[in-house]
């Protein structure tokens, strides 16, 4: 029987169900599907909390969401149009964040007594009505990946029980017209040494899909058209933590520097160290260190050595590392330090995200120790942070951090691979020669500065250039200890000049739109890091409910893009929304004594379009 | 061209500023004496010193030098030696730098046997900071942080070496310049991660802590020199030994009343760190008879270089890039 | 009242969040079942954890409790028992809480003394975080974060603890409560830091570590149960046994090749800490014949209250605030 | 013969002599004689930097300063009028810090070959007129001191040598009138046991006074009037870190907490440990840990068991501590964090002043972790920082840092002694009972909050409220873990609300003048922490020559006082004067959108009194 297809702008679907289900796979798969389509589309996967929960609980529940649409999106959506739940766990922690009106597919097999107490429930909500404003289709996916997959020889029924997130992926490609070849030669090549396995879920994949085009259950299938605003190029899916690695392996490629990452495990930067410390045949040397201080230690050793020293962390781990990076400071040499912000203060919610860390990044350190601090505002944006962090820390001898997030990290979007022949060589420029700068004095002059102000680095193994540094006061040009007041006041002015020139190379803040005299606009809503995605969003669902407004995104906190006080000026009002308690607009307030307005929102998630909207609104 | 290396060509233009009588004068001095011998030019030698007395090590060695923060130098020595395995890598701690603020870093190195030679002048006391208690100061010591006496019992550096799985340990004198020599001799040439404990005079803040080792009259009866593959014995007339008691533990003994056949043989090379132990602990502190030399010399993987010295070819990025699932949109 | 304690009073109303199959289960059901004999009520007993799967053991003690950061248990520990001796005080750390982040604080409170008892669950993995390497997983171990293998060698922490200079250091495992709660006995009454390695399986990320020790079929013929007075002797019939061999080195071998005099009599009590550390060292992962129970104890002074538990009285805070030369304007 | 006397208001002497020369115990000799005159006086020493350097070098000078005067004094002198040099190296190191005319005396023994050699003198200053703008008095100290002691029975020559410390005391105390009697019994206490020693050092004063009464060099005795605008009660003299040890013990007194200080040294915090560990006998624990994080976690384990627990430390160390310290902030404990500042960033320089840490102090956490944030701004005034810091972290279970620096905790002064009687006293309202407070719901709820959000603190050994706290965010109330983001964005804003409010306890913000309608003052000049004195004089100084100029310090940072924004609005400008690059600035300007202006001074000094008047002329 043929179905009637109705056409779609934008979908949002969670996959949600039990740890052991598989959804993130399920997510994944989808979303390779739907890239091919050539829908733009962003995911972001929901796991539990640390510790594997008892089966069937609510604290056991994982989710995967993707938004998919026809034309450019910028999240993977606030409020989900369908819901796949393989239990009753995963029905009762999602049905809240539905839109009204939402599809929800469950597996009827799963909604057994056992599994409704286990899930809190005391009458079965597919029968009690609960659901009413929902449209619920309840499919025995159990059931029928079973009788799909019995007859194969050699699958135990283990592995048939696994293969039923095949046929709900089955089901889900049905509706949404999603091509079949990508699932199944993923399935080959994935179950290639176990023949009998990659057939079950080959069979339970197939069973889904048929189940969808057969029977009743669902009479319409969904056209979701490719998005035609795509620039040309080569795409794949990112999250930030993989954009990040490559960004910092293409700047050690471009630089000609060794990578080495030392790092001490902590969720959400764990997956960093994990990434990268698959590259060793690349020239990527990881270590795990005991802790952080010893991660930042060997990262800052290897660039004493003339390696790409970098460190990765999360809230508590930059606490331990200041010392090390003040040191970094003074020692005025390269080092990247990276923190996934999470939610705190303290242990806080690990798995939660938030933008606490600007202050510390900026001031959490004893004495004046400035530097430069890098946020990055997408998933694929990553791959430039970290290409551009490498690139001011080796120009400018000066630890950068970069301040990413747990949304970041592990949010993807499709994103378009760049030609490693247009990146920007980065030039270590080496001290090979006493007179460095050449006219500089002799003997060799570790703290002379070149016209960045940036002093030469000489490596071990260099002849002629041997020379000390510590942590030390020292004398401007020969680096020698010193205690002379006047001293100090010009090294405390050029570690501050030296970063503050920084700016030079930074690109000016851009408003999205062009004032229009006509109608002015006389909103600002300046955001930094990653809630860019759900800032325009929101402004773009403002404007399509008639408001002026405009936005830009903040990508360096430290220095400030130079133009940052004139586009702050230029606008009666500026807007600050930020997932921490001010700390942008603090920092803003200081700086231009403009009296921006802070949107602040500290719930561990991430900033959601409508809550611009919605602030927006509230002020026009 | 580094046959030709002398003494001067090691020591740097900075002067040197430790108290008048400082033990550090003397380590220094050998230490520079020694460096010609590794046959390895000034720029391929890395000294990484802490804060302390000590720390100020590096100021005075014509090498690269980083004088890092207090008891990280273990740390910034890892990821030195793992980017950059042409170089020799030598570590300058305190007693303090590398046994109370520094003591994580300092076994985490010897467990993966880092290749960096960490020289631990303990002179059992703080210096710098002029006078407080150190984690090897001697029970009841009175100390500017102390003033009813140290009440935490000391560690005994060898000891937390051996503990903590340690391929090299050796214990050494300021004031015996060819002993130290030695040692920093076997330490250099040990492959991996050597932790060589010279006990150093603080004439200012500890002064004599040690005389039972170096002053003439009592130094024979006092040091118990090891040397692989003899009988552990000392004494002006070699007239006391070690053995191994009924019990089961080490114990001096006259050599007359046990036999020299009973004497323990003293064999760094064991597999089983437990009767370096014992060796360590003859004494807890060097008040009594305390052995000297090298405990212990084993052979294990060094914990060496990861990525390779090369970054990733333009080619392998591109296709780095690329990697998983691709499309292309025309 | 509290002679009338039971399990149940220590269980505290947190439902336990671990894995299913967790040996943590065993360890705190054990634990909760011991807790009474200690005669002390729940409201003096507190249990200061770090950060890992190990560290939520204090939700789901009903004592006093704190979980800290990661590693600072011993450090959390030693501020609260010098402050409060009335106290009983456990700290709960897993292998990467206590001897990776947490190493310098552990070895610290052991060479002090200080009054607490230390747990640490040993599941030679990084449970919490999902799967790293930590300090006792074994070389070659392919985990997350070294998916080439685990290139540095694993600390063996009760050899640490000896080299450390603990007084009590015990081995057990979380399958065998009957052994399990023996240990935690002694360690109770042990006046001191005691320090008790708990092998634990982490059945989600690193499954079986243990199995040797713990599987029926095998268990016998590796346990080497270390009992104070006897020979050390395992195997199914007893049939295997310790010496000290010519070299001065610990070995296994068959008790009828040797005859049971030449077997080594384990004393916990001994001095000298070396015989200990060579029996630690018997079996560097659990994989070969491993030793359990208690490797050392021995008293020493406690590291305890400096200032008392009364501030000044206000007339002493009177002189104290006019003491040195003071005058008097009118 | 009889001399003529010559009456002056105040003076200014530094001694300064070879770190062997004895010149700290001159020098606070003399201060104590002054302090029985009834002289006002402020004192500083200056010591070579840590390591002891060769007799006789540049770096082995070591020197004591001090400021005495018939009128209050706020400092101790920016530019000596008298120097002892006790040889060559002494002298060439201090000279350029006379005032012009100034007078100066020196051991002419001193000036040997080889110590002129040793000083860096081509040719010998007091032969080559180079000290022509100068009064100078050369005496052979060494020779009439051995001359002196020489005949007493049992005295080495090593004793004679250095006996001539007490032979220049003896001068200066007859030059300036001092009495001589407090100096022999001081003499007769200290040597209680060496007679002979006592014998020799009595013998060298007296040598040394007779010598001023006796020889034509020196030809006028001077006067200075005791101050009179001194209010009565008993005095005795005080350094910053004295003081705050008394602030610190007198808590624990009138609280009824043992105090627990765990500290790690480091100069110039070490004092501190060494002031308070002498205390033993009175109820003070302390331990020296192995590193700066484990004495925090030790100060607040200590708290967690109902002690006052305090940690002290320098800028290096505060890096380290800052996890625990946000571990502190989630478990809401009481935790005392003394910071001595030093001038970094990194080891910096050690032995000098600077307040660099201020914003770290606020800010240098990971997460959202407000503390409050208290600055002494004198030596005496460290005792009530100390006191009022255990107040409120007592009274509203919350760390709190107590910034000092390196020339508070060494410069003394006179101070008033506090009567017992009169100290407040801290209820640590430990709690008792499950209900707590009364309407509290049960179980215990560790986590619910009084009138000031303070929770209960109810501590181990108490019956029926066991329970467990950590780091992890928690419900409000129970003290659950919890991962809720409402309870999170509720968690957070009541931490912050709870140190707001501590703004009810905070005295508001003094100017020193009531603003006068006939002649407007348009200048504020504020300062914070040890600043003040120096701002003072330098204020004094620009009202004496004509301007109108208003001062106030601040001594709260976080909260700031109510008024500070009215305050500041009152002014047309603000001077900021700070030993940092304008951190209290960037605060203020943000808080309360003010263009306040800053002085920075970044040298590893104090603040000049002449600095802020020059300022304070700048802008009139
Ligand atoms: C983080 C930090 N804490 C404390 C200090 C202060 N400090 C410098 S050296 C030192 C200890 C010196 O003792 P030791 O390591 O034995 O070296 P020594 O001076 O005796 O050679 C201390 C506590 C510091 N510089 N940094
Ligand atoms: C300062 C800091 N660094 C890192 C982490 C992340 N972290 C939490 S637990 C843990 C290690 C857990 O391993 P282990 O101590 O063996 O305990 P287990 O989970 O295996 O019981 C790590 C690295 C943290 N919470 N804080
Ligand atoms: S204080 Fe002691 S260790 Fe330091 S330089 Fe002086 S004598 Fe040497
Ligand atoms: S991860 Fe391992 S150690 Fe942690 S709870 Fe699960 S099974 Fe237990
Ligand atoms: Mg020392
Ligand atoms: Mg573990």
């Amino acid at each position: 029987m043929t179905k009637q297809v109705e056409e779609l702008d934008r979908v949002i679907i969670r996959f949600a169900g039990d740890s052991g289900d598989g959804m993130q796979l399920t997510g994944s798969r989808f979303t390779d599907a739907t890239a091919m389509v050539g829908n733009d589309l962003a995911t972001l996967p929901n796991f539990p909390a640390e510790i594997r929960a008892p089966a069937g609980t609510l604290a056991g529940v994982s989710a995967f969401q993707i938004q998919f649409a026809s034309s450019d999106i910028l999240t993977p959506g606030d409020h989900p149009n369908v819901l796949v739940a393989m239990n009753p766990a995963a029905l009762k922690v999602n049905s809240a964040e539905l839109e009204r009106g939402a599809t929800i597919i469950v597996n009827g097999d799963a909604f057994t007594k056992r599994n409704l107490e286990k899930a809190g429930y005391a009458a079965n909500p597919l029968q009690d009505g609960s659901l009413e404003p929902y449209r619920v289709h309840q499919i025995p996916m159990s059931t029928l990946t079973t009788r799909a997959v019995e007859a194969i020889e050699g699958v135990t029924t283990r592995d048939a029980g696994r293969a039923k997130n095949l046929f709900a992926l089955g089901v889900l490609s049905w509706l949404y017209g999603r091509p079949t070849d990508v699932t199944k030669t993923w399935i080959e090549r994935k179950f290639a040494r176990t023949p009998a396995v990659a057939q079950a879920n080959q069979a339970a994949f197939n069973a889904g899909w048929s189940f969808g085009e057969t029977t009743e259950l669902l009479d319409v299938q969904y056209r979701v058209p490719p998005a035609t605003d795509v620039p040309a190029g080569t795409y794949r899916n990112v999250n930030g933590t993989t954009a990040l690695a490559l960004g910092l392996i293409a700047a050690s490629v471009r630089s000609g520097l060794p990578l080495l990452l030392a790092s001490y495990p902590i969720t959400p930067a764990s997956e960093l160290l994990h990434e990268l410390s698959r590259h060793a045949a690349i020239g990527v040397s990881t270590i795990q260190a005991e802790d952080e201080i010893a991660a930042a230690g060997m990262a800052l050793g290897a660039s004493f050595g003339g390696r790409l020293g970098v460190t990765a962390t999360s809230g508590p781990g930059m606490d331990l590392k200041s010392e090390t990076i003040g040191l970094a400071v003074m020692l005025e040499l390269p080092l990247i330090i990276v923190d996934v912000q999470r939610a705190g203060p303290s242990t806080g919610m690990p798995t939660k995200t938030e933008q606490s860390d600007l202050l510390m990044a900026l001031y959490g350190r004893h004495g004046e120790s400035p530097l430069p601090v890098i946020a990055p505002s997408t998933a694929g944006g990553c791959f430039e942070a970290g290409f551009e962090a490498a690139r001011i820390a080796i120009r400018y001898r000066t630890p950068v951090i970069l301040l990413s997030d747990s949304f970041l990290a592990s949010s993807s979007e499709p994103w378009r691979v760049p030609d490693v022949a247009t990146l920007p060589g980065i030039d270590p420029e080496f001290a090979m020669t006493p007179a460095h700068p050449p006219d500089a004095a002799e003997p060799f002059q570790p703290y002379s500065r070149n016209e960045r102000l940036a002093r030469p680095w000489a490596i071990p193994g260099t002849p002629g250039l041997a020379h000390r540094i510590g942590g030390l006061e020292k004398t401007d040009g020969s680096g020698n200890i010193s205690y002379d007041g006047a001293n100090h006041e010009r090294m405390t002015e050029l570690r501050a000049a030296k970063v503050a020139a920084i700016a030079d190379e930074v690109p000016p803040l851009v408003v999205d739109i062009e004032p229009d005299p006509a109608h002015p606009t006389n909103l600002l809503v300046l955001g930094w890091g990653s809630t860019e995605g759900s800032i325009r969003a929101g402004v773009r669902r403002a404007r399509e409910s008639g408001h002026r407004v405009a936005t830009a995104q903040l990508r360096h906190l430290n220095p400030l893009p130079r133009n940052t006080g004139d586009v702050l000026r230029s606008f009666e009002r500026v807007l600050v929304p930020e997932l921490n308690s001010g700390q942008l607009a603090m920092l803003l307030r200081s700086r231009f004594l403009v009296d921006v307005e802070s949107y602040c929102k500290v719930r561990g998630q991430p900033l959601f379009a409508d809550e611009i909207a919605d602030e927006i609104a509230s002020r026009q | 061209m580094t046959a030709t290396l002398s003494k001067a060509d090691f020591q740097s233009d900075q002067e040197t500023r430790w108290c008048p009588g400082c033990g550090d004068y003397a380590v220094l001095s050998a230490v520079q004496q020694f460096m010609p011998e590794l046959g390895i030019p000034p720029e391929r030698i890395v000294f990484i010193t802490g804060i302390g007395c000590a720390g100020r090590f590096a100021y005075y060695m014509d090498t690269y030098g980083m004088h890092g923060i207090h008891g990280r130098a273990p740390a910034l020595a890892t990821g030195l030696a793992t980017a950059r395995e042409d170089l020799s890598i030598w570590v300058v701690s305190g007693d303090g730098d590398a046994l109370s603020i520094g003591g994580n870093h300092l076994i985490h190195a010897l467990r993966r046997n880092v290749p960096v030679k960490i020289l631990l002048f303990n002179n059992q006391i703080y210096g710098l900071t002029k006078g407080q208690a150190s984690p090897t100061s001697e029970l009841g010591k009175i100390t500017k942080s102390t003033p009813f006496g140290v009440a935490d019992h000391p560690f005994n550096p060898v000891a937390l070496a051996l503990g903590a799985e340690a391929t090299f340990v050796a214990r050494t004198i300021d004031r015996d310049r060819h002993h130290l020599t030695e040692v920093l001799r076997a330490a250099a040439t040990h492959e991996g991660a050597a932790l060589v404990e010279i006990y150093q005079n603080c004439p200012v803040f500890n002064d004599g802590a040690f005389a039972n080792l170096t002053d003439k009259d009592v130094k024979d009866a006092n040091q118990i020199r090891l040397r692989a593959g003899e009988p552990i014995r000392f004494g002006a007339d070699d007239e006391r030994g070690v053995i191994r008691g009924a019990d089961g533990c080490l114990q001096v003994v006259e050599v007359a009343d046990v036999g020299e056949a009973e004497l323990l043989i003293h064999d760094p090379g064991r597999g089983d760190p437990g009767p370096a132990l014992s060796l360590a602990k003859l004494a807890q502190t060097p008040m009594a008879p305390t052995p000297i030399g090298i405990f212990r010399s084993v052979q294990r993987p060094v914990f060496g270089q990861r990525g390779g010295t090369v970054p990733a070819t333009e080619d392998q990025l591109a296709d780095l890039l690329t990697a998983g699932d691709s499309w292309t949109v025309a």
